[in-house]
């Protein structure tokens, strides 16, 4: 493993874990981008050592791990996908509220209140 | 029976396509929706009795074989949850399609929820770490579709947080699967049961503490279930109850398969018994805590699932064997809740607790198809629950865990009062006609189409209790195949 | 707020995404062979959309595109499952290819595999998710 | 056998089914199961008599060794006996006390549910069979007091009935469990056969009693039962008198004769249970207005004598106690439907209320009177049989103490036996504000009937012991496994046992005499009104408990839960990771300096990305992340990914801005410096923990990668040059499809939601 890139790895998940833990959805959608960006730059490492773009013609040198490739590619595509419908819904949520907030549970509020005022 | 083994995936997929090509033509929707579950019901029936009279199958897909490609594994406990949930499936499709909540949204609830089923028998039956990942995102996306479907202020707000966390959980498992990966050069399950002993056992164990932890989001165990009673209780009633019946379950599923295949315990793990018995505790106290019927139900889930985590934490046959009987009794009896507090917000408009009164008087009908599963969810016999809580109880005391086992009679006791609480607050009491502004005009005060599939249910979880001498020995048989960890990569790599 | 628009933009989203769509066809179909395939090809495809967009709103990408997002992905989706299926029937596994040598009126006998269908299944999905973007977030001004 | 509870089974069914049609007679078809009970009864007598036992099994769960395991001897059949004759006294007398309801379905089968459990509980031979009744008859008593669950009271009262039995029920499966454990078998004529011994068996045992107290009504779990007589009369004449009551009775009787010798604390355990029990029962009785109140204490007192008879495991004192069992199911479900009756005609059980109904109801007078005689033993009732089997064995085999205590529980019987029949039915003067006209309408003879036969039974056993004697005898020596026991007599002769009755009898009698200074006494060393019991206080501790921790756990805060989750994967981990985790000794920097210098651009970037104030250049250096990790892509050899990373990226950022456009330039600010510290801490813990991790995972390799095989086949088998493409079209097509299927899940979602009315959807209001 590249010391290097297992710190850009460790960098990206820390981004995005810190954009995560924010009240704002958008921030949200930035912190699991990132992550995204982590997880796929971890899963291509995970192949081992760089080496030519694995598409065969003859030569002997070595390739890169093809695997964790397609199943990176895979990953980026769902992640894309999925981060569109939570734009989509981010944009739902601005047009009933007018509010980038991710609000608290009412009905989990009511109950600490309940918790707290008995106390 | 290279065709069989995947069927329960591609039929329901295969008719998401049709469904969507049939865009807004309702019944046309309807009806691919019926004819193909009604057919993934029978593909896995027949699968379930192959694999009892022959035992498990694999199928190569591609015709690659484990090394290469992917390989979908139907073993005795894939084939019994295939059963079990793609009966559930058609179950609350007929629901679905009888509840007048449903109906604005029915083009594009029909395609997706078809999409649903498959991820769900894609999760039972493959073979490959990254494929189960994939299985996962086909069955969550449809769920998050599921979930905000209609795009109700609540639903979304709630919504959210579901679809993050389950995006957070998605990015830990790719995570995981990456980390698995550089440690072993293999996302085939088999070939990670043969490597996984040959890695230092502090990599292991990290893994398999990372996958737990992945899993156990899905699975909502302690402590990492409180996205589950903010987001179920919001959609509709339908989705809700495929929801409570069959994600979660996929979560311990999943948890079940790689902690026995690779991760595979010698003795009862303190730490899983640890998460069992909190997950128990904080799940029914919370359910105690609340007003709405949905809200209750949805705590529940989480309750029940430490005691399916209890069971494999014991690590042994009859703990396994009980698991396994816990899910299928909970699957079939939590989706029948749902489906019976969606009759009672059909008729009343309402599952709040403090505004119901009566529904027993009203709806008599209704009050039975309630009452049976609630006992059964406590676990009182003569109903499945019991059997289930039963072996878990004879599990658990043959390894000497009586702090656990004592901490599982007890919450099955909250468990009875909190039952009775939504029973002496909604069914039980004064019944104002008023209040019961779209009860249809018979004892059940719903929709034949609503009421039928509840009761075919309620008859299910009657059977279940009857029949539960044969269905025990299967859940042994399953439980014997997962300990036998050996078995599994035998059939996928061949003798 | 509106995207700001450029002549050039406006003059040369015409050809350029006709010149796009044909690319993405060259990805798509050497896919196999080279980097490219059904994703590459279709994000490329959508991204030519996009373009179009940009040029002309919400309504320019309907007028070009007349297909409905449903119906495009519902036949994607199709496509690729059944390309799947299709090895029963011969008494294969599901999803196993075969290599195909086809006769094509313009380009002669092209020699490809039973993936080709498979991934402009997959091209479609693509191309859908981008129109059903385009047609709803991009929609409301 | 399990034909007879089948039968209970499907009349439980059938009822609801014709209810509407036979309203309150369909009460009538309830007596079908009790009448098929006593002819099989009968029919078994001369074969389980003497101790001899009748056995037949059925499979049901073997794996887990539960079956329908059923045995009938003696004891069981007097017993069933009871539950079956009882129930037919009482389904007639309920026809006509429901006369004119026609929601009885309900109750008609839910009440011959419970009349069949509580057989099931008496013939089960396999304990987790007698669980399955035992829980049976409390789910199905907590429905039956809950019948008029329109009133708060009832629905409360049956709540607490259901969770104190219910705890102990559980209790009790713990223990049953424990027990056969130790034992290899749960058959209960197994155990008793060749009892096991040892801790586990003593805390199993210990459990078990737990749950048979509850049931019974034993101190300290007593106080469901006065609480269930919100119940209809004749629910607690069947239930609360005769029968449910009598299980955990049944069982102590059972387990006594072997158990109060292997497990130490047996005898000063239930002998103190049972004494405490008859005199707190006793005592209340002689406070309480309410005649059925008085009549349930009552029940509490005799549940306690019971216990003490049967619970030392001596032969004639478990005689004694099968004797009381009789007389008490006899007269004690005569007094339950004589307070109906009262209750009926004269709309109040409340005895500073009632008066001249002697005169008024000569008849059902003078079934109480029966009653009460065989309730505080007098002669020519069966009631003095029982209790004088009971002192001789007392004096015989008894500790002082615990005659004592049964001398005393017996006066406080005398006296709340006079006080019933006084309160009832004596003309006496009463209170100026309680003297409502009091309108007495005659009861039907029917309603009477039942009370009649019963008290005329009381008699006729009463003067004549052989009848009973057989049959009791039988019973005793089943339990006891002795044939060495006393018989049951009208007349032993001037014997200290006599003089104890006498004893007890002339103290009752002062005691009835001296009320007012009971009374007054009473009050005065009454706990104040208001004061909560344990259960109120538990329950509200409960909901306390409940609240705090789920506002705590359950706070609604996705930013918390994020936090929770994430440290979750940090801490668990790493735990094991920190405990004994090497770094591995082969580790290169970079491959390159160009790698090194964009990996610090990435990492830049995705900071930038984190503290940007303004969204736009946040989604900007977002996708300059994704653009540098393109790069990292190529260096690595990787062409697809990086251009697939570049296409989607931009299209990302085109779905970004087309979303972005609406919301405001600016994040809003509102973090504490806390927050923002801990989120930094989290968030550094995850970044160190993953690149800690993927650099020990991939130094522990020790494997080829599945790659290598994929890139050898790909073109002679799959057809094609690039491994990737072939990969994702053909060796693992059935990712793609999934994936495929992702996105087309995530555009019908972004239709879906941005379809949907932007008025905020009401539509999909249920029942809109």
């Amino acid at each position: 493993m590249i010391v290097v890139l297992a710190l850009a790895v460790g960098g990206l998940y820390a981004a995005g874990a810190f954009l995560l833990l924010q009240r704002s959805l958008t921030r949200i959608i930035l912190g699991i981008a990132l992550l995204g960006h982590g997880a796929n730059l971890l899963l291509l490492l995970a192949g081992g050592a760089s080496g030519r773009a694995p598409i065969v013609d003859g030569s002997d040198q070595a390739v890169s791990d093809p695997l964790p490739q397609a199943l990176a590619l895979t990953a980026i595509v769902i992640t894309f996908g999925l981060t569109a419908f939570l734009l989509a819904l981010a944009y739902r949520s601005w047009l009933l509220r007018h509010d980038d907030e991710v609000e608290d549970d009412v009905e989990d509020r009511r109950i600490a209140r309940l918790g707290r005022g008995k106390s | 029976m290279n065709v069989l083994v995947p069927l329960p995936v591609v039929l329901p997929l295969l008719a998401a396509a049709l469904s969507l090509a049939a865009y807004g033509r309702t019944t046309l929707q309807r009806a691919i929706g019926l004819v193909t579950m009604t057919a993934t019901c029978a593909a896995s029936a027949t699968l379930l009795t192959l694999v009892i009279r022959d035992g498990p199958m694999s199928a190569d897909l591609g015709g690659w074989g484990p090394s290469i490609g992917i390989v979908l594994v139907a073993d005795l406990f894939a084939v019994v949850m295939l059963a079990v949930s793609s009966a559930m499936v058609l179950a609350v499709l007929v629901y679905a399609i009888g509840s007048p909540a449903t109906g604005d949204s029915a083009a594009l609830f029909h395609p997706v929820y078809l999409v649903l089923a498959a991820g769900v028998s894609a999760s039972f039956l493959t073979g490959d770490l990254f494929n189960l990942f994939v299985a996962f995102e086909v069955m969550l996306s449809a769920s998050y579709v599921l979930m905000t479907l209609g795009g109700r202020a609540e639903q979304v707000r709630s919504g959210m947080t579901y679809v993050v966390v389950s995006l957070l959980a998605s990015t830990l498992f790719i995570t995981a699967v990456a980390l698995v990966y550089a440690a072993t050069g293999t996302v085939n399950l088999a070939e990670l049961a043969v490597r996984m002993p040959d890695l230092p056992p502090f990599v292991r164990d990290s893994l398999g503490l990372l996958l737990l932890v992945v899993f156990g989001i899905k699975a909502a165990i302690f402590p990492l279930f409180f996205w589950l009673p903010d987001s179920y209780p919001t959609a509709p009633t339908p989705v809700t109850a495929i929801f409570a019946g069959l994600l979660t379950k996929v979560g311990v599923y999943a948890i079940i398969r790689t902690q026995m295949l690779l991760f595979q315990s010698d003795g009862p793990s303190p730490l899983l018994l640890s998460i069992a018995g909190a997950t128990m505790l904080v799940g029914v106290l919370g359910a105690i805590a609340q007003d709405d019927i949905k809200r209750i139900l949805s705590f529940h889930i989480v309750s029940q699932i430490g005691y399916m985590i209890l069971g494999l934490g014991l690590f042994t046959v009859a703990g396994l064997a009980a698991s396994i009987f816990y899910i299928v009794h909970h699957i079939i009896v939590k989706t029948t809740l749902f489906l019976v507090g969606g009759i009672v917000e059909q008729a009343t408009g309402t599952g709040a607790l403090r505004r119901l009164s009566g529904v027993a008087t009203r709806m008599p009908v209704t009050a039975v198809l309630f009452l049976v599963p609630a006992l059964s969810l406590a676990g009182l016999p003569p109903f499945s629950g019991f059997v289930a809580k039963l072996g878990l109880v004879e599990a658990g005391l043959a390894e000497h865990r009586h702090v656990i086992i004592g901490v599982s009679l007890l919450v099955s006791l909250l468990t009875l009062f909190s039952m009775t609480k939504i029973w002496g607050g909604a069914f039980w009491g004064t019944a104002d006609e008023a209040a019961f502004v779209n009860a249809a005009p018979n004892r059940s005060g719903a929709p034949a189409l609503m009421i039928a599939p509840t009761a075919v249910l309620v008859a299910a979880s009657l059977a279940v209790a009857l029949a539960a001498g044969p269905l025990y020995g299967v859940a042994e048989s399953a439980a014997e195949s997962l300990i036998d960890a050996g078995a599994y990569v035998r059939l996928v790599t061949g003798p | 707020m509106k995207l700001s628009r450029s002549l050039i933009l406006d003059m040369s989203a015409g050809p350029v995404f006709h010149v796009a769509l044909l690319f993405s066809a060259f990805l798509l179909f050497r896919g196999h062979n080279a980097p490219g395939g059904g994703f590459i090809g279709g994000l490329v495809a959508g991204a030519a959309l996009v373009l179009r967009y940009v040029a002309g709103g919400a309504d320019e990408v309907h007028r070009t595109v007349r297909v409905a997002p449903e119906l495009m992905l519902g036949l994607g989706l199709a496509l690729a499952v059944l390309t799947g299926v299709a090895p029963w029937l011969v008494g294969d596994q599901f999803l196993e290819s075969a290599k195909l040598s086809v006769d094509l009126p313009l380009l002669g006998t092209v020699k490809t595999t039973t993936a080709l269908p498979f991934d402009i299944g997959v091209y479609f999905v693509v191309v859908g998710l981008v129109l059903a973007v385009l047609r709803t977030i991009g929609g409301e001004e | 056998m399990i034909g007879l509870l089948l039968l209970y089974g499907g009349v439980a069914l059938l009822g609801p089914a014709l209810s509407r049609r036979l309203g309150a007679r369909v009460l009538f078809l309830c007596l079908v199961p009790h009448i098929a009970t006593l002819a099989y009864l009968v029919s078994a007598w001369p074969r389980v008599a003497g101790g001899r036992s009748i056995a037949e099994s059925h499979e049901w769960v073997p794996a887990l060794s539960l079956g329908v395991d059923l045995r009938l001897d003696a004891f069981g059949l007097l017993m069933a006996g009871i539950i079956s004759g009882i129930g037919v006294a009482v389904f007639f007398y309920a026809r006509w006390y429901f006369a004119g309801r026609s929601d009885l379905g309900l109750f008609a089968g839910v009440i011959t549910v419970f009349a069949g459990s509580m057989v099931g509980v008496v013939m089960a031979d396999n304990l987790l069979l007698l669980y399955v009744f035992w829980e049976l008859t409390s789910v199905t008593s907590y429905l039956l007091i809950g019948i008029d669950h329109q009133k708060g009271a009832a629905r409360a009262a049956a709540l607490k009935a259901l969770l104190i039995t219910g705890m102990g029920g559980l209790v009790m499966l713990g223990g049953f469990v424990l027990v056969g454990r130790a034992a290899g078998t749960f058959s209960l004529s197994g155990i008793l056969a060749t009892p096991p011994s040892g801790a586990t068996t003593t805390v199993g045992i210990g459990l078990v009693l737990v749950g048979a107290f509850t049931k019974s009504a034993q101190v300290p779990f007593h106080s469901w039962l006065p609480g269930a007589m919100a119940a209809p009369t004749p629910v607690s004449a069947y239930l609360h008198s005769a029968t449910m009551v009598k299980a955990g009775v049944y069982l102590i009787a059972r387990l006594a004769p072997v158990f109060a010798t292997v497990v130490w604390f047996w005898r000063p355990v239930v002998l103190a249970a049972g004494v405490a029990t008859m005199l707190v029962g006793g005592y209340r009785a002689l406070r309480e207005t309410d005649l059925k109140l008085l009549l349930a204490y009552g029940t509490v007192s005799q549940l306690g004598l019971m216990v003490v008879l049967v619970g030392a495991g001596y032969p004639d004192l478990t005689f004694a106690g099968a004797a009381l069992i009789l007389a008490h199911s006899l007269f004690k479900a005569v007094l339950f439907m004589v307070v109906g009756i009262v209750d009926h005609a004269a709309h109040t059980r409340d005895l500073r209320r009632l008066h001249g109904l002697g005169r008024r109801m000569p008849l059902v007078f003078a079934v109480s009177v029966v009653a009460v005689a065989s309730m505080v033993g007098l002669p020519a009732a069966l009631g003095f049989l029982a209790k004088e089997a009971a002192y001789e064995a007392l004096l015989h085999s008894g500790n002082p103490v615990v005659t004592a205590a049964v001398v005393v529980g017996s006066a406080l019987t005398f006296a709340y036996g006079a006080r019933f029949l006084w309160g009832a039915f004596a003309d006496k003067p009463v209170r100026k504000e309680d003297d409502v006209a009091l309108e007495v309408a005659a009861p039907s003879p029917a309603i009477v009937l039942p009370s009649v036969v019963l008290s005329i039974l009381t008699l006729v056993l009463g003067v004549a012991p052989a009848l009973g004697g057989k049959l009791v005898t039988s019973a005793a020596t089943a339990v006891g496994r002795t044939t060495e026991l006393p018989k049951l007599v009208l007349w032993h002769g001037f014997t200290p046992a006599l003089g104890l009755s006498g004893l007890a009898i002339a103290v009752g009698v002062a005691l009835f005499l001296r009320r007012g200074s009971v009374d007054r006494l009473q009050s005065r060393l009454a706990l104040p009104a208001g004061l909560t019991t344990p259960y109120e206080h538990a329950l509200s501790l409960l909901n306390r408990v409940a609240d705090r921790s789920t506002g705590v756990m359950q706070n609604g805060s996705l930013p918390i839960y994020v936090g929770v989750i994430l440290l979750t994967v940090v801490l668990l981990p790493t735990w094991r990771l920190a405990t004994d985790g090497r770094l591995p000794s082969r580790i290169e920097f970079a491959d390159s300096p160009v790698q090194a210098l964009v990996a610090l651009v990435v990492v830049a970037a995705a900071i930038g990305c984190a503290r940007a104030r303004r969204r736009f250049v946040a989604v900007l250096l977002l996708g300059a992340v994704g653009f540098a990790v393109a790069v990292l892509f190529i260096m690595q050899g990787a062409p697809d990914l990086a251009l697939t990373q570049l296409l989607v990226e931009t299209l990302a950022l085109v779905i970004f801005v087309l979303v972005l456009r609406h919301l405001p330039e600016q994040f809003p600010r509102r973090s504490s410096r806390l927050a923002t510290g801990l989120r930094l801490g989290v968030a550094g813990g995850v970044g160190v923990f993953v690149t800690a991790f993927a650099i020990i995972a991939a130094g522990s390799r020790t494997h080829p990668s599945a790659g290598d095989g994929l890139v050898e086949r790909a073109l002679p088998d799959g057809g094609g040059r690039n491994v990737v493409n072939v990969i994702l079209t053909d060796f693992r097509a059935f990712d793609t499809v999934g994936e495929i299927t992702v996105l087309t899940v995530a555009a019908l979602g972004i239709i879906g939601l941005l379809l949907a009315r932007a008025d905020g959807g009401e539509g999909e209001e249920p029942g809109k």
